[in-house]
C-alpha cells in the first residue's frame, strides 16, 4: 500500500506522518499523550470509550483520535477545558456504572481506569452510582471475571478473536445491560472454546479479568506480547 | 469450499420443524450472514430460541457460540424463553403513549400480577410491550394473539385477558 | 493568627483514615500551632460544637444515625472535608448496596453459625437502604481520596485550609491509594 | 423490448377491466385490516355474487388512503366516492347505493384532509392492488426503469436525481444525488444498494404503509439506483414487526423476477440486478447505516466510526448505497416526470413532498403527504382538523427520539429540513405527534429517554451510561425528588452525550430533553421547585397543594 507523508499540527506543534496513520498513533509517536481505554496497539479499533476525542479545526464535531486518519494541514487540539470536562464526565460515568472499589481490587495501582481518573483530577463522582448487581465468574481454574469492574472496552473480545483466534468472548445484551459473556453465557470454566491462554486477562485495563491467586493491588498486567505477535505475523 | 449436505449437523431432535431451520441455512449457503435469518426461522417455528437451537445454529453456520449468543440477545425480537399460550402486546409507541398506553400497561400488570416482558406463573399469558407497531392512527393499540385492538382502553384490555384467564381455568 | 477549630468524625469506615491522620507524626506538631481540635473520636468531647471551621469526615453514610449526624455537622461546619474513599465513594461499606440491608443483616447475624442467631434491634441504628457517599446527602467542600489517604496528603489538605488556600491534591492521591 | 412487454401487460389488464362497471377498492392496510376490512372484503364479494353482480363489479385489494381512523374504507372507482366505517352489516346498503352513498357511509372527500395533500410518493393512493404487478404496470409502473435503462446512461440517471434536489427522507436530509454519485464513483468490483425499511421511530409508520401499498414502486426505485451506481445486488432491510410489508415485498420480488424486471439482463439490456429481503429484529440503532450493515452481515447491530463511509466501504467492505423507503419511492416519479417537475415542488432547499404520520391529539390521525414548506399550522389545524375535545394545542413532536417538541408560537413555520433544525428538532423520517395540554413535557422527555436507553447498543460509553443517567434524572424530576442541581447535571450530560457519542443515536438522544428545556423549562422548574406537574400527568405530583408543603 502506498502512503504519503503529510504535515499537520497537533497542539500547535508541527508534526508529520504517513497518511495511513491515525491521529492517536502520530500523537503518541511525538510524545503527546491522549487519554484512552478501549484502544490498544495491536488490536482493531472500535472507538468505544470516547476518551480520545480531540478538536480538529473545521470539523463538524469532536473527532475520535484512535479512529481518524491524519490528513494534510489538519489542525488538531488534544487538550482543552471542554475536552477535559467531557473526559472527566465519561470517566465519572464509568465509575458510576459498574462497581469499582479500588481499595480492594486486584488491579489497584495498576488499573488504567484508576490512572486515567487520577490524571483527569477526579476526586469524587458527582453522578449517582447505579449499583448494578453483576456476577463474578470464578469457574475457570486459572482466571476470574468480576463483571462489576468491566468497562466494556472489549479488548478481551478482540484479543481472543484477532490474536488467539478462539472467539470465546462476546458482548451479550445491549445498552446499560450489555455485558461480556463466554460461549453461550456458559461459565468460563466450562467453555469449550477457551484455550486458557490468558491473553484476555493481560489486556484487560481494569481488574475485571484477573489471575486467580492475585491479592489486592498485586495484579500487574503486561501487553507487550501483542507487539511481538504482530511483528512475527507480519514476517510470516 | 461450501459446506456440503454431509457437513450439516444433525438437528437436536426429530421434530420436523428443524427442517425449516436447516432450509433457511441452506438457502443462505450456510454463510455466517445467515445468522439473523436463521434465528428468525427458529423463533417463527418454535416460538422461542432455546439452548439446543443456539448450539445447532452455531454448528450449522460454523460460528463461535459467543457470536450466536451475542446476536440472539442483542435483538429485541428474539426471545430465549418460551412464551405463554396467549400473548398480549401493548404498543408503547409515542402516539399510543400520548393517548394513555402507560395506563393500559399498568392495568394489565396489576390484573396479571406480572411485569412487562414476563409470563404468568401458569404459562397462560405473556405480557409484552412493543416500541411501535406502526398503527399510530389507531392509538392506543393492544395486540392480543395477533389481533389488533384499536383505540382501546385499560378496562377493555383487562376484560379480554380475563376471558383468557377464565378459559384457562375452565 | 486565630487557630482554626478542627473536628474529625467517624461514620461507616474502618478508622484507617484516622490512623493515617495520626501517621503524620511530627507534622502533627506543626498542625497543632494552627488548629484546635474541638471534636474527634481521638479525643473525648461529647458534643459537636456549633461553630466549627473545618470537619474531616471519615466513612460513608450507612445508618439513620450517620445521616442525622452528618446533617447536624454540616450545619455547624464552615468547610466539610470528605476524608478517604468511604466518605467519597462509599467504598467497602457500599458493597452491600446491590443486595440491600436485609440480606447483609441476615448474612451477618443469622447465617454465620452463631450460637444465638438474632438480628439486633435495640441500641442499633437502622441501616439505610443504600450506603451513600457523604456528598450525596450534604454538600462537601473538599475531597481527599485514598484508602487511606497518605498522611502527607492529609497534612497538605489541612494545612492549606488553615492558610485559607484551596488544597491542590492533583497527582498526590487517588481512589484506592 | 421492455416497453413492448409493459404495453402488452397494460393492454391485457385494460381488456380484463373492459366489462366492469365498477371496481371496489377495499383498503387492506394494517389500519383498516385491524378494523376488519378483510371481513368486509369477503362480505362484499359474497354480496355481489348473491346479487349476481360479480361479472360487472370487481372487488380489489387497495392500499391505504391515510385516514386510518375512518376505516375500513371502500373506494368506488376512484378518489371521490368513498365509503367509511364499513362493516359486514352495512355491506348490502353499500352495494345498493354505490353511486349515491348515504351520509352515514359517505366519506366527505372534499375535506381539507384530502384536498390539501399532494401525492407523489403516495400517488394512486388506495387504487392500486399491492399484490399485483399488472395493476402497477397499468398505472404507469416501470416506465421509469424502462426510460432509465433505454434512454439514460447511469451517469445521466445520477444527474437527474441530483438535479431534482431530492434529499434523504430518513433523517438528516443528505442530498440523494450526491450520495449516489459518491457510490457510483467509488472503486469496487461489487457494489450494493440497501433500502432501509427498519422504520424505528415510535410514532412513525410512513415506510410501513409505503412498503405495504407500493412494494413495486420501492423495487423500481431500488433497481434504478442499482443501475445508476453500478450495483448487482440490492437488499431490503425491513422490520420483522411489519409482517404484511414483508409478505408483499417478497411477493413483489417474485412477480418482478417472473417477468424479467429483476434478475439477469433486465429488459434485454446488459444490466442485471437482484433484490433480497433481510429482516430486522427489533433494534432502533440499526437505522444507523453502519449498524444496519453489520446487521445484514448477521452481526450485532453495532455502529462503527465513520469515515470510512458506507459509500466507500459498506456491506462486506464494498461501496454501498443506503437510502430509506420513502427516498427510493420518490425515484420512479422523478425519472418519469423529470427533475424539473420535482424541483418545482417544495421550497428552495427542500424539494418535493414529504409523507408524515400524523397522530396524537389531533382529530384526523393518519398518513399524509404535503409539499415541503407547508406550515405546521396547516398540517395540524386544516389537514389534521385541529385538537379534539376543545383542548389547547401545546406542541408538535417531530423526528421521534432524535427530534424535538415545537411549541405553538412556531406553528407558522414552513416544514423543511432547515426550519425544523433551527427550532431544535429535525425532519426525521416523518412522525408528527400532536400534544395538547394533557401532555407533560418532562414526562415526554422521560419517555423518549427511556426509549433511547433501551435502544442504545451499549458500545460507546457516553450513550450507554449517559442515557441511563439522564433517564434516572428525568425520572426523579417527574417524581418530584429532584433539585435544581440535578437539572444542571442533566443539562451537562445532554451536552456531553451529544458531543461525544459514537453514532447518531447517542448524538441525538438528548434532543427531546434539550428542546423541551428550551421551550418548556417552566414545566421542569415547576416539577422541581413547586412539586407540581402542570399537566397533571406525573402521578407522584398530582396533588400540588399538599406536595408544595
Amino acid at each position: 500500500m502506498n502512503s504519503n507523508v503529510v504535515t499537520l499540527s497537533i497542539n500547535g506543534k508541527e508534526v508529520s506522518g504517513r497518511d495511513d496513520e491515525t491521529i492517536l498513533e502520530l500523537a503518541l509517536e511525538n510524545g503527546i499523550q491522549i487519554p484512552r481505554l478501549c484502544y490498544l496497539e495491536g488490536l482493531s479499533i472500535v472507538g468505544a470509550c470516547r476518551l480520545c476525542m480531540v478538536e480538529v479545526l473545521g470539523a463538524k464535531g469532536l473527532i475520535a483520535a484512535c479512529a481518524t486518519r491524519i490528513t494534510e494541514g489538519m489542525v488538531v487540539q488534544t487538550d482543552s477545558e471542554r475536552l477535559a470536562e467531557y473526559r472527566r464526565s465519561i470517566l465519572e460515568m464509568l465509575f458510576a456504572e459498574g462497581f469499582h472499589v479500588c481499595s480492594v481490587c486486584v488491579a489497584n495501582g495498576h488499573c488504567e481506569l484508576q490512572t486515567q481518573a487520577a490524571h483527569a483530577g477526579i476526586d469524587h463522582i458527582d453522578l449517582p452510582y447505579l449499583y448494578p448487581r453483576r456476577k463474578v465468574d470464578a469457574s475457570h481454574r486459572l482466571f476470574g471475571l468480576d463483571a462489576n469492574r468491566c468497562i466494556l472496552c472489549t479488548r478481551c473480545v478482540r484479543v481472543c478473536s484477532e490474536i488467539e483466534g478462539a472467539r470465546t468472548w462476546s458482548v451479550s445484551g445491549r445498552g446499560i445491560e450489555a455485558h461480556i459473556i463466554s460461549d453461550f453465557a456458559t461459565p468460563w470454566g466450562e467453555s469449550t472454546t477457551c484455550t486458557s491462554c490468558g491473553k484476555c486477562v493481560q489486556v484487560c485495563p481494569t481488574g475485571a479479568l484477573f489471575m486467580k491467586g492475585a491479592s489486592t493491588a498485586e495484579l500487574e498486567k503486561r501487553t507487550d506480547f501483542l507487539s511481538w505477535i504482530t511483528a512475527m505475523r507480519e514476517q510470516r | 469450499m461450501l459446506p456440503s449436505q454431509a457437513n450439516v449437523p444433525a438437528p437436536p431432535s426429530d421434530d420436523k420443524r428443524w427442517r425449516i431451520v436447516t432450509a433457511t441455512m441452506r438457502r443462505h449457503g450456510f454463510g455466517t450472514d445467515a445468522l439473523i435469518e436463521t434465528l428468525h426461522s427458529v423463533q417463527e417455528a418454535f416460538g422461542y430460541i432455546d439452548d439446543d437451537a443456539l448450539r445447532f445454529i452455531a454448528r450449522g453456520l460454523r460460528l463461535p457460540p459467543s457470536s450466536v449468543y451475542g446476536v440472539a440477545t442483542f435483538y429485541n425480537y428474539f426471545t430465549l424463553k418460551p412464551q405463554g399460550e396467549h400473548t398480549c402486546v401493548v404498543c408503547m409507541g409515542t402516539a399510543c403513549y400520548i393517548k394513555g398506553a402507560a395506563h393500559i400497561l399498568t392495568a394489565l400488570q396489576n390484573r396479571l400480577s406480572v411485569k412487562a416482558g414476563e409470563t404468568t406463573a401458569d404459562k397462560a399469558i405473556s405480557l409484552l410491550t412493543a416500541r411501535c407497531m406502526g398503527a399510530c392512527g389507531l392509538a392506543p393499540i393492544v395486540v392480543n394473539d395477533g389481533e389488533v385492538a384499536a383505540q382501546t382502553t385499560p378496562e377493555a384490555s383487562v376484560t379480554l385477558v380475563e376471558e383468557w384467564m377464565s378459559d384457562a381455568v375452565g | 493568627m486565630d487557630k482554626i477549630k478542627l473536628a474529625t468524625v467517624w461514620l461507616d469506615g474502618c478508622s484507617g483514615c484516622h490512623m493515617s491522620f495520626l501517621d503524620m507524626d511530627e507534622q502533627l506538631l506543626a498542625l497543632a500551632d494552627a488548629i484546635t481540635l474541638v471534636y474527634s473520636p481521638l479525643v473525648d468531647f461529647k458534643e459537636f460544637p456549633p461553630d466549627v471551621d473545618v470537619t474531616l469526615v471519615e466513612g460513608a453514610v450507612s445508618s439513620e444515625e450517620d445521616l442525622h449526624k452528618i446533617q447536624m455537622i454540616r450545619q455547624r461546619t464552615k468547610l466539610l472535608v470528605s476524608l478517604g474513599d468511604c466518605a467519597i465513594t462509599g467504598n467497602v461499606p457500599s458493597m452491600r448496596n446491590p443486595f440491600g440491608p436485609e440480606a447483609i443483616l441476615e448474612r451477618a447475624y443469622l447465617e454465620d453459625g452463631l450460637i444465638n442467631p438474632v438480628i439486633p434491634t435495640v441500641n442499633v441504628p437502622p441501616l439505610l437502604k443504600t450506603v451513600q457517599p457523604v456528598h450525596t446527602v450534604v454538600p462537601v467542600d473538599v475531597f481527599v481520596p485514598g484508602c487511606p489517604p497518605p498522611a502527607g496528603v492529609i497534612y497538605e489538605a489541612v494545612a492549606a485550609l488553615t492558610e485559607g488556600r484551596t488544597p491542590n491534591l492533583h497527582g498526590l492521591t487517588r481512589f484506592g491509594k | 423490448m421492455l416497453s413492448d412487454e409493459l404495453k402488452r401487460i397494460t393492454g391485457h389488464e385494460l381488456e380484463e377491466r373492459q366489462p366492469l362497471k365498477h371496481r371496489l377498492h377495499v383498503c387492506m392496510g394494517t389500519g383498516c385490516i385491524s378494523a376488519g376490512s378483510d371481513r368486509v372484503k369477503t362480505a362484499l364479494e359474497t354480496e355481489l355474487r348473491v346479487m349476481n353482480l360479480d361479472g360487472t363489479y370487481a372487488v380489489t385489494t387497495g392500499g391505504c388512503r391515510g385516514l386510518c381512523a375512518a376505516g375500513p374504507l371502500v373506494a368506488i372507482d376512484g378518489d371521490t366516492n368513498i365509503a367509511q366505517r364499513v362493516t359486514t352489516e352495512n355491506v348490502p346498503e353499500l352495494v345498493q347505493r354505490m353511486t349515491d352513498l348515504p351520509d352515514s357511509l359517505r366519506l366527505p372527500t372534499e375535506m381539507p384532509f384530502f384536498r390539501n395533500q399532494k401525492k407523489v410518493v403516495l400517488e394512486y393512493s388506495g387504487n392500486l392492488d399491492p399484490n399485483r404487478i399488472d395493476d402497477y404496470i397499468t398505472a404507469g409502473g416501470y416506465t421509469a426503469l424502462n426510460h432509465a435503462l433505454t434512454e439514460m446512461t447511469p451517469a445521466q440517471t445520477v444527474d437527474e436525481i441530483m438535479r431534482s434536489g431530492l434529499r434523504g427522507r430518513g433523517g438528516a436530509g443528505y442530498p440523494t444525488g450526491l450520495k449516489w454519485q459518491t457510490v457510483a464513483k467509488a472503486h469496487g468490483e461489487r457494489k450494493f444498494v440497501i433500502c432501509n425499511g427498519d422504520e424505528g421511530d415510535p410514532g412513525a409508520f410512513m415506510d410501513r404503509s409505503v412498503m405495504e401499498d407500493y412494494p413495486f414502486k420501492v423495487l423500481e426505485g431500488v433497481t434504478i439506483a442499482g443501475y445508476a451506481i453500478g450495483a448487482q445486488q440490492g437488499y431490503l432491510y425491513v422490520r420483522a414487526e411489519y409482517p404484511l410489508a414483508v409478505k408483499r415485498l417478497k411477493s413483489a420480488i417474485r412477480q418482478a423476477e417472473k417477468i424479467g424486471l429483476l434478475g439477469s439482463n433486465i429488459g434485454g439490456t446488459p444490466f442485471s440486478f437482484n433484490i433480497d429481503v433481510r429482516l430486522g429484529a427489533g433494534a432502533f440503532v440499526c437505522g444507523e447505516e453502519t449498524a444496519l450493515i453489520a446487521s445484514i452481515e448477521g452481526k450485532r447491530g453495532h455502529p462503527r466510526p465513520r469515515p470510512p463511509y458506507p459509500a466507500a466501504r459498506g456491506l462486506w467492505g464494498c461501496p454501498t448505497l443506503i437510502n430509506n423507503v420513502e427516498t427510493f419511492s420518490s425515484i420512479a416519479p422523478i425519472i418519469r416526470q423529470g427533475a424539473d417537475w420535482f424541483a418545482g415542488i417544495g421550497t428552495e432547499k427542500s424539494k418535493g413532498t414529504k409523507v408524515f404520520a400524523l397522530s396524537g391529539r389531533v382529530n384526523y390521525t393518519g398518513l399524509i403527504e404535503v409539499p415541503m414548506g407547508t406550515t405546521l399550522r396547516e398540517i395540524v389545524f386544516e389537514i389534521g382538523g385541529g385538537i379534539p375535545d376543545g383542548r389547547q394545542f401545546k406542541a408538535i413532536q417531530t423526528g421521534g427520539p432524535s427530534g424535538g417538541c415545537i411549541p405553538a408560537e412556531f406553528l407558522d413555520t414552513p416544514v423543511d429540513y432547515e426550519s425544523l433544525a433551527a427550532l431544535g428538532s429535525i425532519m426525521g423520517s416523518g412522525g408528527m405527534i400532536v400534544m395538547d395540554d394533557t401532555s407533560c413535557m418532562v414526562d415526554v422527555a422521560r419517555y423518549f429517554m427511556e426509549f433511547c436507553k433501551t435502544e442504545s447498543c451499549g458500545k460507546c460509553a457516553p450513550c450507554r451510561i449517559g442515557t441511563a443517567q439522564m433517564h434516572d434524572l428525568l425520572t426523579i424530576i417527574t417524581a418530584g425528588q429532584a433539585t435544581l442541581e440535578d437539572l444542571e447535571r442533566l443539562e451537562k450530560l445532554c451536552d456531553m452525550v451529544r458531543s461525544t457519542s459514537l453514532c447518531g443515536l447517542g448524538q441525538s438522544a438528548p434532543n427531546p430533553v434539550i428542546s423541551t428545556l428550551r421551550y418548556f423549562r417552566h414545566e421542569y422548574v415547576s416539577h422541581i421547585v413547586d412539586h407540581h406537574c402542570p399537566a397533571g400527568v406525573c402521578s407522584a405530583l398530582s396533588q400540588p397543594q399538599e406536595a408544595a408543603e
